[in-house]
């Protein structure tokens, strides 16, 4: 980590990267810290989000499981809206990623699903999908290039001394051929991200494993064993806290650990890119959190 | 017994012990320095009467080394020389000297390392039987 | 061979061989053997290949090194080879016959002709980087040797880590580094070009689920092999990498990177060796530490090979567990460094603990294929190994380019010595016409004849820079030799072996009347065939040498002691001329040799032995006991990738029966063998008449047939039938639209007790069955209950096309076989289905029964006749199992073929080519020398007693008319064991004569001075 | 017995070759939930090829799977496990078969009639819907207001402009595959 000097707060930024933003439904509710940090850092970064204008649900967790088409359909249409914006799209949701580049690839390699619903979606919104954009999960974008150079200046608390297991989850790397930003079995990217960020991360082997995604409600027995085994395996790696970049599994890991057990914050990496280039409002976002993650970091003096 | 240097003759097949020994040797594996070896084409090769000259001669222990049994290059060699020793050691005893101051060894020709070991566990074997008695014999 | 008629006239007698492991040296000795002039070329800086990093190999548990280090110091001193390290082929131009082979050489940057290898240069080197050839688990310096007992022993500069400091040229006394070297282009005129670049590991990093690179205690089976090795990065320790302490509980995971549909890591074949070789490591593994625990994870257990099913059984026997279940990943316990593996048995997961992980990496096309293929102008196949047919194993896509060993595909050591010894045959066939063109033969000055001279030995004592010196006083020792008895004088030399000082022996020799020669100096191995030379050159016998390894045995392992190590050194040659004085010239008699073979058996082993001869030149009688030749090709019917079998045997017989130099008597055994390699005689039984032949060689290739069977209601229901019936049905297609479900039972008889062993063929021919039952009728339901699929190899596709075309496999345990039962519509087979935990009612209108391959009948006989060893299964037993599968120790004997163990057509082929190979090695020589270190019977002290027949692991002492013990100078092998054990000492081994070896002892104690001293 | 029924069913409206399966028991060993399941993942292909629907669609493992995709991340046969247990889900409610689990898919449900009426989905909305359907009102009654207290679930529900799209999409879905009732 380079030494860091402390810059104001005009800095220079990625002037005139420019995204089309799908936060999805996750991040309207139960993960609104996510779309809080996502837009703060992204606005903080020089990075310009427009939201989709009435955007829907992908479908997510559910739609798969009833009908295949509908598993496509739906994410179709956020992805011709975002086609009509002429922007990119950016998704901070691994599940929403993970639909979207599906619909995406369904309807690039034409296959029956895809076709379908491309031919059904241009009759019931007056255009169909072209094919030309770009999904990044969020991730991807911070660690571009461009924004990579500039965090060396922009971060104001290197995060020195939190030990992190950075936690990827399902949906985000699988299957690879759909969503590969980086390896699917042993990924790297958040914890490059924390890395630059100044934390350190631990070597554990729970990062792709699955927390029970959408059975939280159905199964929580199941998912209960799954958070506690994925705890548990980043508490025998050494770390303080958790981060992902997925609210399904920030949720699940932050709400069904163990209660006789030390609580593990569990954060989303955004707000630690939020913390690292010194925002106040971080503080409001961990209030939504149901670990409370501030002793941790005022502990390190990170807050 | 502090000085006693014993002499010592090893019997090495070319194709394993022998070339254990330059194994040993480019891997600069130190060990006793009180072995001399007698290059053979195989261990099969051993007769009685080398091994009793050598005995005669004064030699104060005597080993002889051969492939890993299975691996002969020539077969069966190393097994028949495994018998000879046994039978040359029975012999040994009836002569009155320990039996124990003959061995066989079977090791591969990439073991430098064993080849080193077994000098050195030999040469302390032998410095613990102290000099032959043939030898102590002729002083007499 | 039709496409090279024309050329043969101007054919080159030279041949290119690419590639120094073992399938490029057993490709170069044969053909160099049989009077061609050989360049080799390889990559690397040692011969040896992959072999070398092995430990020890499947299924004797051979030292590797061992095998390997004869055959590596052959290959180096075979005259007619030429080896070139840091080269490879960029450019091959002409055609086949005469090629220009364009090879671009990259500089060692150390002079290999003054090298000595003494390492000086690596202790002094200040860089360290990761040796690869230790899989990254040790360093090594920038001026390095691969390995310990790398041939040529040489070094090497890796420039690209050497950051030019110089200390090694400024530490290298003999002068040999230069860092100038600069690149050359040479251009090689060849007539045939044989390719055997081997194949690379999978790097199983790329499946980040095993978290190797990333758990430090996941290992790959190649580095698990170099912790195994006494030479490697351990020194033969097992340890984990984490914390170095010995592993109590190891896990093995098979089919990583291999058997794999789904990404661009995966390979869709099987790697065919990395079953074995994760049990072989296991069993060596528990050798070291009996109380570990093993337990391998593995799918089907791909043991195919010529006792590979009872090595397996020794393993289990030993406790080591077999798991079948392929692993979804391996975890870290970040705290212990402990690795955790779930699987699933009967239903249920499991989740255990391992200490350490290896992984059963598979293997890969040599990384240099692409390049390799583009300059050679072949095709590479859809993996990306070289194109051969299945028919043609050898043959690449361009007509005088051969292919070899691993390149052609994943194989074993045996198969790849046989696939070189297959494309020598090959090289040869097209380029008889030009044999001996090229050959190099050394001439000499007349020998001297010293018989009755007193001895005048010279004593040359070497320091090899300081590698001696610096720990000897060689001056000392100088001084002592040349106070010996019989000693003239004695020289110092800084480098015995330098050019120049080769020439200043021979000067000596002359100027001194020397008669015998001592050098004091380093290995016998490596330097005594130098030395030799230079005997030869100075007019001497050659036996007149003696050499006292005062270096690797002294100097470099008594450091600390540097007075007694001069005291050694001393004795060492105080014991070398006193044996040289004993030592007697010896010379090579030369005996004649028949140039004909005798091939037993018609099979397509036989046929294509027999017409490689005949290609290559030399009569061949081929003798076959049934009226029609092709033995059991003609019960088979269905193509096999691509290829059919029908029309093979229709060529082949055809080109038999037409070939002028083969003479094929049917209905004919063989009923008598006498005389000896080069010049057998052998009476056949023709009918009614008797024939007298005169050969030099015998090739066996008597096949196998279709073991009989019982149970399984054969026999009994004619719905069930064996599976060469089933190629029948289906070769003639008749109502084969009416079956609705057939079911294949494989391992019928095989791999059971009383026939421990896999009969290899079953499983692909029963795939391809199904294949062809679905292709004629895609309705058809069709089991297979298998015990393990063992489509090694390419044929992994097959299996896999079977499967997508709906062919259900159903695992059975030999504890639990299916039963079948008649019933009026069907056979009803009742089978326990693991795979989804339910008993399953089949109800089949067929039942095809995987028969066992079993040895012709009489083999035993035949094979007593010959000399043969027959192993308990009835196949004949080879010399070595892994270097010499085709010869056997009776010399100037050879077999090939389904007689050897349970193989395909191909693999038929190649055995037959390679036999044919092994024999022109004989065949191609006018003469055979016999004689030297050999044995020799002393008649008047013979009783006759039989100890040497008895003895002798090669069969060759007879009892002869006089009655007594005759050894054939040219069967020999020399290794003494007669002689050791003949009660009477009638038996001498020459130069190693008993009074030759107590000579040495008793110098030993004259010198009782020295050693004191 | 006939073999090809289901697998090449499942091939046609999947593109799933189960038959590819050379039963190496890989995504059992690695299924996050195959502890709870009754029917391994590995059995399920095994049962479709050898097609037994039947058992198929009573299992608990069809609706258990959660969809992760580490089978199919590392199937050496390349095939997705997840998509025959959702072909499965479907079947199984198309074929009015009940699921061994029932709160699956009515979770599922909830959710998918929260979005074909909002366009998105409204949390507190579904899992009321989930509650009362499934009798699981005191379950995670403490969470939920812990999260309601955080604002992560909002108490009114939201719609989009265009709705009329999100229905017609359903519409779309329920016309094209074959499996109506499991909307
Ligand atoms: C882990 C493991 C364990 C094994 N254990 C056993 C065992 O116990 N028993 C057994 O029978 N088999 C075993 N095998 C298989 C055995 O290693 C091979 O059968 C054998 O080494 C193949 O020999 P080869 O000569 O074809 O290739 P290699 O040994 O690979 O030699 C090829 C040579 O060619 C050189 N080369 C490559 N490309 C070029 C080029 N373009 N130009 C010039 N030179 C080139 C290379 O440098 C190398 O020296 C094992 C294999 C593995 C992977
Ligand atoms: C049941 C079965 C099914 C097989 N299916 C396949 C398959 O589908 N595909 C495949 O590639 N391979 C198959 N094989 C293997 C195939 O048989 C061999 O690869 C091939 O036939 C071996 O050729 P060969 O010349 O060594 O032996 P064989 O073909 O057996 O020929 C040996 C010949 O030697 C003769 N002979 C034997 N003893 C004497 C004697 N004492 N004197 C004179 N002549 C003698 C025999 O009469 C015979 O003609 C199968 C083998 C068996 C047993
Ligand atoms: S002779 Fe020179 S180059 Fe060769 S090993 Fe010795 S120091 Fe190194
Ligand atoms: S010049 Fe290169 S090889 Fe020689 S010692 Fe220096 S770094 Fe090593
Ligand atoms: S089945 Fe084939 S690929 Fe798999 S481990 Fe065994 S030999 Fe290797
Ligand atoms: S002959 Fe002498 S100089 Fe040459 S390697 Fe041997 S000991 Fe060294
Ligand atoms: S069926 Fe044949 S090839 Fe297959 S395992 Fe059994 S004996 Fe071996
Ligand atoms: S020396 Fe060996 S090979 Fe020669 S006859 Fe004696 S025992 Fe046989
Ligand atoms: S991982 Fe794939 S091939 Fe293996 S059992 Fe499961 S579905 Fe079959
Ligand atoms: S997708 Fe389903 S079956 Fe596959 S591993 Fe995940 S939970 Fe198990």
């Amino acid at each position: 980590m380079p030494v860091l000097v402390r810059m104001t707060i005009s800095g220079r930024g990625c002037d005139g990267v420019k995204y089309s933003y799908y936060p999805g439904c996750s991040l309207c509710s139960t993960a609104s810290e996510y779309n809080l940090s996502s837009e703060a850092i992204c606005a903080r970064l020089g990075i310009e989000l427009q939201e989709i204008p009435d955007w829907n649900c992908c479908g997510a967790t559910s739609a798969h499981s009833a009908s295949a088409y509908l598993s496509v359909a739906l994410p179709l249409r956020n992805l011709i809206l975002a086609e009509s914006m002429g922007l990119d799209m950016v998704v901070p949701c691994a599940a929403c990623y993970h639909w979207q580049r599906v619909a995406h690839r369904e309807v690039v390699e034409g296959t029956p699903v895809g076709r379908k619903a491309n031919e059904e979606l241009t009759e019931v919104m007056g255009r169909g999908y072209k094919g030309t954009l770009q999904i990044k999960h969020i991730m991807e974008v911070i660690l571009q290039q461009q924004v990579l150079d500039l965090l060396p200046e922009k971060v104001v608390t290197p995060l020195a001394g939190l030990k992190l297991a950075a936690y990827y989850g399902c949906l985000m790397l699988r299957p690879a051929e759909v969503v590969a930003f980086d390896d699917p079995e042993q990924p790297q990217s958040i914890d490059n991200l924390a890395k630059a960020l100044g934390a350190e991360t631990v070597r554990w082997s729970a990062k792709v494993d699955c927390c029970g995604g959408s059975f939280t409600l159905a199964e929580s027995g199941v998912v209960g064993k799954l958070t506690a085994d994925i705890v548990s395996a980043a508490r025998r790696g050494g770390a303080a806290a958790i981060v992902t970049a997925c609210p399904l599994c920030q949720a699940n890991l932050d709400t069904r650990q163990k209660e006789n057990e030390v609580q593990m914050p569990v954060f989303y990496i955004t707000e630690l890119v939020g913390v690292a280039l010194g925002m106040p409002e971080a503080r409001r976002w961990f209030r939504k959190h149901i670990v409370d993650p501030v002793p941790l970091l005022e502990e390190l003096g990170l807050l | 017994m502090g000085d006693f240097k014993p002499q010592i003759i090893a019997f090495c097949c070319y194709y394993c012990a022998y070339a254990a020994a330059d194994v040993a040797g480019s891997l600069r594996l130190q060990y006793a320095p009180e072995v001399r070896v007698i290059e053979i084409p195989c261990s099969g090769r051993v007769d009685p009467v080398v091994i009793l000259k050598a005995f005669e001669e004064g030699a104060d222990g005597v080993y002889v080394a051969g492939c890993l049994e299975g691996d002969c290059h020539f077969l069966k060699g190393n097994i028949r020389a495994r018998k000879r020793v046994e039978y040359i050691q029975k012999i040994l005893s009836e002569l009155g000297i320990e039996p124990e101051r003959l061995a066989m060894y079977n090791l591969s020709g990439a073991q430098g390392d064993r080849f080193a070991e077994i000098a050195d566990e030999f040469t302390a074997r032998i410095k613990k039987l102290g000099p032959s008695p043939v030898k102590v014999g002729d002083s007499l | 061979m039709s496409e090279h008629a024309g050329v043969k006239t101007k054919a080159v007698g030279a041949v290119l061989v690419v590639g120094g492991g073992i399938a490029g040296m057993q490709a170069a000795s044969d053909l160099a053997e049989s009077g061609f002039l050989v360049y080799m070329i390889t990559f690397d800086d040692s011969l040896g290949g992959r072999m070398a990093k092995l430990d020890k190999t499947f299924p004797t548990n051979e030292c590797s090194m061992c095998l390997l280090g004869p055959k590596m110091t052959g290959s180096l001193n075979q005259v007619n080879i030429k080896l070139l390290t840091r080269a490879k082929l960029s450019n091959l131009l002409g055609q086949p016959g005469r090629f220009t082979a364009v090879v671009e050489r990259y500089p060692r940057y150390v002079d290999e002709s003054r090298c000595t290898g003494c390492g000086q240069c690596a202790e002094v080197c200040p860089v360290k980087v990761a040796d690869e050839f230790n899989g990254g688990l040790s360093q090594r310096r920038a001026i390095y040797k691969q390995f310990p007992q790398a041939v040529p022993n040489k070094f090497a500069i890796d420039k690209e880590n050497c950051i030019g400091c110089m200390k090694c040229v400024k530490v290298c006394t003999a002068k040999a580094i230069d860092h100038r070297q600069q690149p050359e282009i040479l251009e090689l005129s060849v007539g045939a070009v044989i390719l055997a670049p081997g194949f690379d590991s999978f790097d199983a990093s790329l499946l980040g689920e095993y978290g190797m690179g990333y758990y430090p205690n996941v290992v790959s089976n190649i580095q698990f092999e170099r912790m195994l090795s006494s030479t490697g990065p351990t020194g033969g320790r097992i340890y984990r990498p984490s914390d170095r302490k010995i592993p109590r509980r190891v896990a093995f995971i098979q089919c990583v990177g291999s058997r794999d549909y789904r990404n661009k890591y995966g390979a869709e074949y099987c790697s065919a060796v990395c079953c074995m070789a994760s049990v072989k490591e296991a069993v060596i593994a528990k050798e070291h530490h009996p109380e570990m625990e093993v337990t391998i994870f593995y799918l089907d257990m791909r043991a195919h090979g010529k006792n590979f099913d009872r090595y397996v059984n020794r393993a289990l026997a030993q406790g080591i567990k077999l798991q079948r279940c392929l692993i979804s990943s391996v975890k870290e316990d970040p705290a212990t460094g402990n690795l955790n593996v779930s699987y699933c048995e009967q239903g249920e997961v499991y989740t255990a603990d391992f200490d350490m992980v290896v992984l059963g990496a598979g293997v890969r096309p040599p990384g240099s294929a692409g390049q390799l293929a583009r300059s050679a102008g072949i095709e590479l196949n859809r993996y990306g190994f070289a194109r051969t047919g299945e028919f043609n194993p050898v043959e690449t896509t361009r007509p005088g380019v051969f292919a070899a060993g691993g390149f052609i595909g994943p194989r074993d050591i045996p198969e790849t010595v046989v696939n070189g010894s297959a494309a020598a045959a090959a090289a040869a066939e097209l380029l008889s016409a030009a044999r001996g063109s090229m050959e190099q033969v050394v001439r000499y000055p007349r020998e001297k004849d010293l018989q009755n001279r007193q001895p005048r030995v010279g004593v040359f004592v070497c320091c090899c820079g300081s590698n001696i010196a610096g720990v000897v006083d060689v001056p000392a020792v100088v001084k002592y030799a040349s106070s010996l008895p019989a000693v003239v004088n004695a020289w110092q030399f800084t480098y015995s072996c330098a050019q120049e000082s080769l020439q200043r022996v021979k000067e000596i020799i002359e100027q001194y009347q020397l008669n015998r020669v001592v050098v004091a100096a380093c290995s016998v191995r490596t330097h005594l065939p130098l030395f030799r030379e230079t005997l030869k050159q100075a007019g001497l016998n050659q036996y007149y040498l003696e050499m006292a390894n005062i270096r690797d045995q002294c100097s470099w392992v008594h450091r600390d002691y540097p007075r007694r190590a001069t005291a050694k050194a001393k004795d060492l040659v105080a014991m070398a001329v006193g044996k040289v004085c004993r030592n007697q010239p010896l010379h090579l008699e030369p005996v004649p040799v028949e140039q004909k073979a005798l091939v037993v058996g018609a099979g397509i082993a036989g046929m294509t032995a027999s017409l490689s001869l005949a290609d290559q030149g030399y009569g061949v009688y081929l003798v076959e006991r049934r009226p029609y030749l092709g033995g059991l090709l003609n019960r088979l019917y269905l193509p096999q990738r691509g290829e059919n079998p029908r029309d093979l045997l229709r060529q082949k017989i055809e080109a038999v029966i037409n070939h002028p130099n083969i003479t094929v008597y049917k209905e004919a055994e063989l009923t008598h063998l006498s005389g000896r390699i080069g010049s057998f005689h052998s009476t056949l039984q023709v009918g009614e008449k008797t024939v007298h032949l005169h050969h030099g060689v015998v090739i066996t290739a008597t096949g196998n047939c279709e073991a009989p069977v019982r149970g399984y209601l054969y026999g009994k229901d004619n719905r069930v039938i064996t599976r060469l019936e089933m190629e029948k049905y289906l070769g003639e297609n008749k109502n084969i639209d009416r079956l609705n479900t057939v079911v294949f039972i494989q391992c019928v008889e095989s791999r059971q007790q009383g026939r421990e062993y896999c009969s290899r063929t079953c499983c692909v021919q029963t795939v391809r069955q199904a294949l062809a039952l679905k292709e004629l009728n895609p309705g058809v339901n069709v089991y297979v209950l298998y015990r393990d699929v063992r489509t090694y190899g390419f044929m992994e596709r097959d299996y896999r096309l079977a499967r997508e075309k709906g062919v259900i496999f159903i695992n059975y345990d030999l504890d639990k076989p299916p039963v079948l039962r008649s019933g009026s519509e069907a056979v009803d087979v009742d089978v326990y289905d693991p795979a989804c935990r339910e008993e399953l009612q089949l109800a089949a209108e067929l039942v095809v029964l995987a028969t066992a391959a079993v040895p012709s009948e009489g083999v035993e006989k035949l094979a007593g006749l010959l000399k043969i060893p027959v192993n308990e299964d009835g196949f004949l037993v080879e010399t070595h199992a892994k270097l010499a599968p085709l010869d056997v120790p009776a010399p100037g004997v050879f077999i090939c073929g389904a007689a050897h163990s349970p193989q395909s057509i191909g693999e038929a082929m190649a055995q037959g080519r390679g036999a044919a190979a092994r024999a022109a090695t004989i065949l191609s020589k006018a003469h055979l020398l016999a004689g030297g270190a050999v044995a020799r019977v002393l008649p008047e002290k013979c009783a006759a007693c039989l100890t040497c027949v008895r003895v002798c692991p090669y069969g060759v002492p007879r009892i002869g008319t006089d009655n007594v013990a005759e050894i054939s100078a040219v069967q020999c092998q020399g290794c003494g064991t007669c002689a050791g054990a003949c009660p009477n000492r009638a038996i001498t081994l020459e130069h190693y004569r008993s009074e030759q070896l107590t000579e040495k002892v008793r110098a030993l104690f004259n010198g009782e001075v020295a050693s004191s001293g | 017995m006939a073999a090809v029924g289901l697998a090449s069913l499942l091939f046609a409206e999947t593109g799933q070759v189960t038959t590819g399966c050379y039963n190496c028991m890989k995504c059992s060993s690695g299924c996050p939930v195959s502890f709870a399941a009754d029917l391994k993942t590995h059995e399920v292909i095994r049962l479709v090829n050898l097609n037994r629907l039947d058992k198929l669609l009573k299992s608990k493992t069809i609706w258990l799977c959660a969809f992760c995709k580490t089978c199919k991340q590392r199937c050496p046969n390349d095939i997705d496990a997840s998509v025959v247990m959702d072909w499965l889900k479907s079947k199984a409610l198309a074929d009015g078969i009940a699921p061994a689990l029932p709160n699956i898919p009515v979770m599922y449900q909830s959710f998918l009639q929260s979005v074909e009426k909002l366009g998105r989905v409204y949390e507190a909305g579904w899992i009321g819907t989930y509650k009362i359907k499934t009798k699981t009102f005191t379950q995670d009654i403490k969470l939920g207001l812990k999260m309601i207290k955080r604002r992560k679930i909002k108490l009114l529900p939201g719609r989009i402009r265009n709705y009329q799209e999100i229905r017609k999409i359903f519409a779309c879905a329920r016309k094209n595959d074959n499996i109506r009732k499991g909307l």
